[in-house]
Parts: structure tokens; sequence; C-alpha cells
């Protein structure tokens, strides 16, 4: 009884982890349809937004930028500009690591692209360890208080609403890019069919910079969010998340935007659901095992295409 | 010694082969032509298992074959080429024919430790067999290349071998002389020959170089919309008014969904 | 006034020689039609033209200037376009997108010529926001030529577009074709099926393995009976 | 004096981590060299091992000890079966259901697996003791050898000081021999197995596995072959570890820098080359080595060092990817014989 008494708080708390790995995982699928390769840095990309947001953030403290909480919310404005630059940044940053690095070996097959992938991973992963050590930085160390939702009994924190909210904007923005945008179509037209996208003109250069941009940017809202969840940020965050994140994408479909947020939002949820019976340590293990699973029933995921 | 009965096959709503009966017959060398999308090489595809049929049998050698997995084919004395050669590029010529015999002793894992002489002796009459091949096709100058430095029509050579190596009764030849220079191409037709008189390997081949066929083939089917529409010997065919209609105005039946 | 003027060109794939020599010549406004056997180089020759394939000798002349080695997207700026035989559409994307890439390197508004496409393609009309993914044969070809037709081409490069359609829809296509030409676009077909095509153009060539063997105007050749020996060879 | 000494006794703990190194970089030969697979959990399968060959031929639980089970004081050849039968299901296992599919799969799978492995290591103390991890592994012949070693130097304290510097590490000496015998019979094997008919359909599943699907072979069978096979070396490789460390616990194992170091090792000793493996495994491992000197020049802490090492070799990898993807040895052509 105890157990199942838990489960709707065990909900809650899957939706806010769904929506950062449904964030993650659309950045990755988003390489995948289009660069073609599995992007083995991505958790570290969002690491690096998480630490360039820190960096400003400090910096913005010093310049005395006000930081008042916004309402209920346990940061302010200096924060919240702080995340929006990071975010410019690292999508910078990434576009800059596909220029010298990517860009160069896409003619090898995937499988090379996806091994410098994980240098990359380790290479960024230990320059954030380099100038900021291994041990926890805090975005803001005051403790929030959660409100208990009336009725259901369900405790959540402004700061948990705030990233629910955040995913789904950004989602609806993703949605409405590929959607709407001339970009957006390209990139999907890309993914499709990248000969005949350059034969009708497409500049495929410039959709797979657009593609990295908007991962990059994807990464590091993904990366501060997981640090404003968890109140602190290490240079293991994102490849603590990234095996989740793979799981998503892969049940979801992989390729598929779409598919990466129901498979974030699947893995996010067991994965919280799972600690009322077994061990909070083994959530990566029951990523990977759902993962394993829908390889054995339908390799192509849930929303996935048969090729 | 080949006989294809009734053999059809729809992709989705497009009819590929409908109805296609022929034989095919010891010692022969014959073409299968028609326009592009009659079906020819879907019936390749079904006669080695590459595709199963929806309907209609094929026997070889008085034995029902229809449907085999393409390995069981291949031990029946089937071997096939397909239109794009794919050779195993980092690995030598011979390399690549001694892959092909099935059923090699050292391609279980243990056997190279525990039968080791047994594995020895049947590799060492593997590579005799290849450098036979080799020399067969006036390739051995070429034994030690690495197949993916080999010319277009070097590689079209080296397919050849490859069905060779398995002593096969009926080789499927699926466009042989594509990309093939005239010189190559007229050795192609020379060794084709060869086989054909001197180790008794029956053909069948689709080609679309005209003379080519005319010259080697006897008989000659045309397929047009997934059937045989004519056969004969090459200047019987050739004055058929429906094979010219064939190729300048057919159609093919298609079911658009 | 020739649009297009391809002059001996040698070109093939890697050091697989498969033009050996070609020339041909479209005019402004006219339908052409290169014909021949499987393997005589015909879609090679599209792919040379459009700067897929690099020619290794000759000229490539394309409304009085030079495009031998261009690359396909400023081939596409000079106002040419292409449709490949197989994979010529987006199939994720709907209809009225498809339309929209085709116009990608268009900075101004292109509305009014999606207008007129979708009045020369009736049936797409209704179905601008379907996925061609989900779509017929015949009608992805139309998405196909008119996402070619976009940019307002002065020549339209048309690879079998007849091929793997039932002989109704063919001849939907091929109407279409001259409905298209009535506009004021050049045409220039590559088909095996001969007969068709021929009949709606102005000027046929027939290749074999990689070289001229006849060239005369639509009718002539459909009457040539040598034509149909050089499919069947002797 | 004591500097050689020094310096000698160095080069043997060096060689041994090296040699170590190199069975590894074998097993993962056969998987991406020869095969084309792409296994990223190469850290999983050496933690593996060790703890198989750890809990075979290690004691019993103590009172003190969380776990309750292992320690079956098994020898030393067994404890190495053990570490690799157990990797060779874990990779059986994981290869049924992504050996058909594209090789991101897999790639995802197994490192998906290494960090299962790594939870458990963590969590069940039953099995693993957590994260006190497993002591007084036996390494084998220790008593004789370094207690005959010792006895003797007691024995004769008239000898010079180098003399008893040099032996008294007398039993690296004789561990740097079993680990180089233990690679060098590895060796042959593989090199035995490559050259087979075996390996050349491995060799051809690597150049076009259709085409070699269309020769009538299983190439699902023999990928998962590859993949066992190589996963039991690492097992191997982790075993060798775990007897020469005497004591292993979750910490030993860092997830993704071993797996990368091998990768390394293997892509610049030359892929598809057993020598070049065992070649690549000695020289990163010396830069990997040479950089822990270096960064003793520069006003780093321990931490920043480590990191600046991992960042060099990250960008080694990329330099060898962009510039000699071949690595330093190539890939053999073995000339045949005409008959």
């Amino acid at each position: 009884m105890d157990i199942l008494s838990r489960i709707p708080q065990l909900l809650v708390y899957g939706v806010i982890s769904g929506s950062i790995l449904s964030l993650g995982g659309i950045g990755v699928s988003l390489i995948y349809s289009i660069i073609g390769f599995s992007n083995f840095a991505y958790g570290d990309m969002m690491a690096l937004g998480a630490y360039i947001a820190l960096g400003l953030f400090s910096l913005f403290v010093s310049w005395s930028i006000p930081n008042t909480p916004l309402g209920p919310l346990s940061f302010g404005f200096g924060f919240i500009l702080a995340a929006i630059f990071a975010i410019g940044l690292t999508a910078v940053a990434v576009v800059l690591i596909d220029r010298i690095l990517f860009n160069r070996l896409r003619s090898h097959s995937s499988v090379i692209l996806m091994m410098s992938s994980i240098g990359v991973a380790l290479a960024l992963r230990n320059i954030l360890q380099f100038f900021w050590g291994p041990q926890p930085h805090y975005y803001i160390e005051r403790i929030q208080i959660a409100t208990v939702i009336p009725g259901l009994g369900i405790r959540i924190k402004p700061d948990q609403v705030f990233i629910i909210l955040v995913t789904i904007v950004l989602v609806v923005l993703v949605h409405a890019f590929l959607k709407y945008t001339k970009m957006g179509k390209a990139m999907r037209a890309t993914a499709d069919n990248n000969a005949l996208a350059r034969v009708t003109g497409i500049n495929t250069d410039r959709v797979i910079v657009w593609t990295w941009v908007i991962g990059g940017a994807l990464a590091a809202t993904a990366g501060i969010l997981a640090g404003i969840e968890n109140k602190f940020i290490t240079p293991e965050l994102g490849w603590q998340m990234l095996l989740s994140i793979f799981a998503a994408v892969v049940l979801g479909g992989i390729g598929n935007p779409y598919g990466a947020i129901v498979g974030g939002m699947v893995i996010g949820i067991t994965e919280e659901v799972s600690t009322a019976f077994i061990p909070t340590g083994y959530k990566p293990a029951v990523a990977f095992i759902i993962m394993i699973l829908m390889l054995i029933v339908k390799p192509t995921g849930l929303l996935g295409k048969r090729r | 010694m080949l006989v294809v009965n009734n053999l059809s096959k729809c992709f989705g709503g497009l009819r590929a082969v409908h109805c296609c009966s022929f034989t095919v017959d010891s010692g022969t060398i014959t073409g299968l032509i028609g326009p592009n999308g009659a079906g020819k090489t879907t019936v390749f595809n079904l006669l080695t298992g590459f595709s199963n049929p929806d309907k209609g049998t094929v026997h070889f050698c008085d034995e029902e074959i229809t449907g085999l997995p393409p390995h069981r084919v291949f031990k029946k004395g089937i071997a096939r080429t397909f239109q794009i050669p794919r050779e195993w590029k980092a690995m030598t010529v011979v390399e690549n024919l001694m892959l092909v015999p099935t059923e090699q002793l050292g391609e279980r894992i243990w056997n190279p430790f525990l039968r080791r002489r047994l594995v020895r002796k049947q590799e060492h009459a593997i590579r005799e067999r290849a450098h036979e091949v080799l020399a067969f096709l006036e390739l051995t100058e070429l034994k030690d290349e690495y197949a993916g430095s080999l010319s277009g029509g070097q590689k079209k050579l080296l397919e050849l071998a490859k069905t060779m190596m398995g002593k096969p009764k009926l080789v499927l030849l699926d466009e042989p002389g594509a990309g093939v220079n005239r010189t190559l191409l007229r050795r192609l037709a020379d060794s084709i020959n060869r086989l054909c008189t001197e180790k008794k390997t029956t053909f069948l081949l689709i080609e679309h170089d005209m003379d080519f066929v005319m010259k080697l083939c006897n008989p000659v089917i045309v397929m047009s919309e997934g059937q045989k529409l004519a056969e004969g010997t090459p200047t019987e065919v050739q004055k058929k008014q429906e094979v010219l209609d064939a190729y300048l105005g057919g159609q093919y039946v298609a079911v658009d969904s | 006034m020739s649009l297009l003027t391809v002059n001996a060109v040698t070109s093939g794939y890697g050091d697989m020689e498969i033009l050996h020599g070609v020339s041909i010549e479209v005019g402004a406004g006219k339908i052409v039609t290169v014909i021949g056997p499987n393997g005589a180089g015909k879609s090679t020759l599209m792919k040379t033209i459009f700067g897929l394939l690099t020619p290794t000798a000759g000229q490539i002349t394309f409304a009085e200037k030079e495009i031998t080695g261009l690359s396909p997207d400023l081939v596409v700026r000079r106002g040419m376009a292409y449709v490949p035989q197989v994979e010529n559409i987006f199939p994720s994307l709907t209809v009225n997108e498809n339309l929209e890439m085709g116009a990608f390197i268009l900075t101004d508004d292109f509305s009014g010529q999606m207008e007129e496409i979708y009045q020369l393609f009736p049936i797409l009309n209704d179905r601008r926001k379907q996925r061609v993914g989900k779509m017929s044969g015949g009608e992805r070809q139309m998405v196909a030529m008119g996402r070619a037709l976009m940019l307002d081409p002065k020549l339209l490069m048309l690879d079998e577009p007849s091929a793997a359609l039932a002989p109704n829809l063919a001849a939907t296509i091929f109407e279409r074709i001259v409905a298209i030409n009535a506009s004021g676009v050049a045409i220039l077909i590559v088909e095996q099926n001969a007969k068709e095509s021929l009949k709606v153009s102005d000027r046929g060539y027939v290749l074999a393995s990689g070289r001229n063997r006849f060239e005369d105007t639509g009718e002539n050749l459909l009457a040539n009976q040598d034509v149909g020996q050089l499919y069947l060879g002797g | 004096m004591d500097t050689l000494i020094g310096i000698i006794n160095y080069v043997v703990f060096f060689a041994i981590t090296a040699g170590t190194y190199g069975i590894l970089a074998l097993g993962l030969n056969i998987q991406w060299g020869y095969t084309g697979l792409f296994n990223i959990g190469i850290a999983g399968f050496y933690a593996l091992g060790a703890y198989a060959a750890a809990l075979v031929s290690g004691p019993p639980p103590s009172a003190w000890d969380g776990r309750i089970f292992g320690g079956f004081e098994l020898p030393f050849l067994a404890g190495l079966l053990a570490a690799a039968v157990v990797c060779g299901i874990v990779a059986f296992l994981i290869g049924i259901p992504t050996l058909r599919l594209r090789s991101d799969y897999l790639a995802i799978a197994t490192i998906g697996i290494a960090e299962t492995i790594r939870l458990v290591l963590k969590n069940e103390s039953w099995l693993t003791n957590g994260v006190w991890g497993l002591q007084q592994i036996p390494s084998p012949f220790y008593d004789p050898i370094h207690g005959g070693v010792k006895a003797f130097l007691g024995n004769h304290p008239d000898l010079q000081g180098w003399i008893h510097g040099l032996f008294s590490k007398a039993y690296n000496w004789f561990y740097l021999f079993l680990v180089l015998a233990i690679l060098f019979v590895l060796y042959l094997i593989v090199e035995r197995l490559v050259n087979s008919p075996w390996g050349r359909v491995l060799k051809a599943i690597r150049e076009d596995e259709d085409a070699v699907a269309m020769s009538g072979k299983n190439t699902f069978s023999f990928k998962l072959q590859a993949l066992v096979l190589g996963a039991m070396i690492m097992g191997i490789g982790g075993g060798v570890y775990a007897y020469y460390a005497r004591f292993i616990s979750p910490a030993s194992f860092k997830p993704l820098y071993g797996t990368f170091l091998v990768w390394v090792m293997l892509i610049l000793g030359g892929s598809g080359n057993n020598r070049g493996a065992i070649l690549g495994s000695f020289v990163v491992w010396g830069i990997w080595a040479g950089t822990d000197f270096l960064t003793e020049y520069f006003p780093f802490s321990a931490t920043q060092a480590a990191s600046l090492r991992i960042i060099i070799i990250g960008v080694l990898l990329e330099a060898i990817l962009l510039w000699r993807p071949q690595g330093l040895l190539q890939r053999e052509r073995k000339p045949s014989k005409t008959p």
C-alpha cells in the first residue's frame, strides 16, 4: 500500500525528468536523421551548456546584475539571462566542433563519426573538469519548498513547473520550426533524401549547421534544466543521462524527433516509478532494459518507420 | 534442366512477374532479354531464393526448389552474379574466391585448432581450385591484388570467377556486360563460351548489349510485362514484331494503388 | 536558337566510361527525347548535363554559356531543372512542402508559380496537405515534376517519367508534359519505352553503347525500322 | 643506482599494465578490426572478467564482508576461464537483439551493458561486496616466489643494496612474464583464427556483409561468434588485472576511460592487425604514462592533470581519425602461394 501511494508522486517526477530526456532526445534524433550518426558527445554537450550558464551566472553576479527570485522561482533575471546566453554559446561551440571535426569526417562511415564523437565526449567532459573540478557546483543554494497540490497529495516545486513549461514551449517551437519555416522544411527534406535535397538546390551544408545549432541549443537547455532540477551540476551530468536519452530515442524510433518525446516521457516515468520497487541506483539500467526489450519486440521503435 | 512454371510476384500493387513460364535446357547459354521493368531481375531473385514467389513453381534437375533460401539454392548447384559487382574490397582476389565455397570445415571456430590438418588440406584444395579458376579466366596475374583496386570489367570477371568456385551446374548472370569495355567483353563472352563447352556449365543471362546476346546466346527468351513473350534463336526473335513493340512502346501492367 | 548544346561529351563513373562522345541539342521551347536500349548511357547523359557527373571531355553549353563541370546547385540557378527516375520526392513532406523545396533558392514570393503548378496538376490541388509518401506512383511523378518547375526553368529534364506507371497514367503524364511545354519550357526526356515519348517530341536522339546512333524528328524515328533493330541488335 | 633500479622496477610495472591492455586490444581487434563490430562497452567486460576471476579464486566471505557468495579459492586458470565464460555469456545476450540491426544499436547496447555492470558491482553487495570491493585475490605463485626471494635476501644481508632493491620486486618480473605469456598465447590463437577460413568470413563481413550473406553464409552467427570471442578475451584481460591488483572495487573501473584507451590503442596501432593492436597498447600506454610525468611540471592539481591527460588522448584519437585512419601498422596482405 505504501508503495502504491507513492506512485502518483513518482509519476510527476517522471514527467519532470521525462521533459529533460525529451529535449535531449529531440536533439539526438535530429542529428541522427540529418547528419546520420549517433552522437555520443551529446550528454557532454549538455554539460557544456550547464557549465557555460554557471560561468556566465557568476560573472553576472559579480557585475551586480540583479537576480531577485522571480515570483515563486528560486532564480531571477540574472540567471535566466545567463541561461539564454549559454544556450547561444553552446550552439556556437557545437557548430565549431562540427566544422573542425565532424564535417571533415563526414565522407567516412557513420561508425567513424560515432567514434570521434566519443573522443569529443571525453575531451569536453575533461575540459569542464579541468576548469571547474569534479565536485558539484550549485546554481542557487537556496532550498525551495515544494507546494502540495490539494486533494492529490502530490508535491511539486515551482522550479519543476518551470522545467515542464520550458519543455512544452521548446517542443512547440521546434515543431513549429520544422513544420513552418523554410529551413525546418529543408531539414526534414534532407533527412528524407540527402541526394535529392542537393539536386533541388537546398544548401545541405547550411542545413547541417542549423541542425547543430538546434541540437546544441536543445542540449544546453536540457543541461541547464537538469542543473535546476538536481540543484547542482557536475561534469558527468550529461553522461549520466546519455544512456536514458539513447533509450528514449530508440524507444520512440531512432531518427524521429516526435518519437523521442514519447520515448523520453516513457523512459522518464518508468525510471522514476521503478524507484518504488528497486534501488534508485538502477535508474539507467531500467532505461537500458526497456530499450533492449523494445529492440527485441520492434527494433524500429514506437513511432519508427519500417525500412 | 530448369523448369519455371507460372511464376508470379507482386510488389505492392505492381505485378513484377506474372504467370511466367520457361525452361532452360542443359548445356545451353540462354539469353533473357526484354525492356526495362520486364521483370528479369525479379525472376532471378525468385529463382535464387532472394524473394519468395506468390505463385508458381521452380524445378531444377527434376527437383522442386521453389522458395528455398539462397544458400540452399546455392548448394543445389545454382550460382548467380549481380548487376553491380560486390567484391570484398580490402581482400585479395584469391581471398574473394576462397570465401565462396560453402561448408568449409575451417569456418567452424574450433576446427582450426581441433582438426587443423583437415582444415589445412581443405584450404589447400580450395586455394588450388581458386588458382585453377583464375587460370581458366586468365586472371592469374591479379591473384594478389586487392579486389577493390580492380577495374570495372575485371570486377565483372571476378564475379564470374566467384560463381565458378562452387562448380555450379547452372549460372545466372545479371548483366555481365554492363560497364565492361569491348576488349574485356570479348574475353568475358569467350570465357562463358569455354565454360559452357569445356566445363559443361549451363548459363542463363540477362543482358542489354544485344550484339553480345545475339552472338553468345541460343536460345533467347524475351520477357515483357512480367511474362515470357517470345522464345527462339536470336534471328527468329529479332524478326518478331511483338518483340519490337514491347521494346518501343510496351508498358507492363501495373495496378496503381 | 539552341538552348542546350552537348558537344562530344565523354563521361562515366570512376574508371567506367559510359558515354563515348555524345552530342545532342535542345532548341528553346522544344521537346527532345533521347531513347536507346538499357545501358546506352541515357541516365548518365542526364547526370552529366546536370553536373552530378563531371565529363572527362567535351563541352556543355546552356543559354549561350558554358556549364561544363558546374555543380548542380549552380546549374539549377542557370534555369535547368532535373527530375531523377527514382527517389525524386521527399516522402515525409506534404505536396505543398515538396513544391516549396523546389523553390528553396528563391528569396521572393513564389505563390503565383505554385498556383500555376496546381493548375497544371489539378489532382495535386486537392491534396496539398497530404504526405507524398502515401501517394501513388503517378501522383508522385507529378509532384516531382511540379517541384522541378517551381523555379520556372528554361529546360526541364525528365529521366524515364513513365517508368513503372500503368499505361493510362503514363498517357496522363505525357499529356502534362505537352502542357508544360506549351507554357514555354523546353523539355528533355530520356525514355526506354519510346513510342509515347517520341509522339510528343520535336526531335529524338537514339543512343546505343554510349554513342549517337540516330537523330531525326520524332515521327521519322518512329517510322524508322533500323531503330528497332538497334534495340534487338544485328 | 637507486634511480636506475627505480626505473627498471617502473618499466616492469609499466609493461604489466601495457600487456594487460594488449589483451583487451586483441579482443577488440576481433570485434572491430576484423568484423567491424562497434563495441564501446569494453570496460564492462573488463570489470566483469576481473570480478568473475576474483570470486572464483578469492577467499570466502569474511565476517566483515557484505557479500555472501563466492570465494572458491580455485586456481588461477580456473579464474581466467570463469572470466572468459561469464563475459562470453553476457556478450551473447547483448548480441542477439542488436547484431541484426545498424551498428548504432550495438554501440548503444554495449555502453548500456557496461553501465549496468557498473551498477550491479556497486549495488549488489551480496555478490560484489559493493563499494568495498573484493580483497585478497591470490596472485598466482605469490607465496613461493615472493616469500622465497624475501627469505633469500633476509639470509644474505651482506648483498649490495641495489641487489636488494632489484629483487625485492621479483614477483613483478614473474607476473610480467605471465602476462606476456598469456598475451602471446592469445595472439597465436587469434592469429590462427583470423587467418583461417573463419577469419576470412569475418573480414568479408567487415567489407560487405550483404555480399557474404548472398554467398550463403550465416553472417549473424559469425558476428555473434566474433562478439563473444572478443568479449571472452576482454574478460581474460580483466582476470589478469585482478590477480595482479589483488584488490578490486567499482572504483578500479572507470566506465568510459578504459574503453576509450583501448580504442585509441587499437586505432593507433592499426585495426585489423594483431601486432598493431599490441604495439598500439604499448605506445598509447607509454603516452598515457608519459603525460603523467609531463603534467608534474605544470602547476596543476591532481584532478586537473588527470583531465588534461584524457584531453590529450582525445585529441590524439581525433588526429588519428583525421590524418592517419589506418594506424601505424596497416592490415596485412598475405600473398597467396602458387601451388
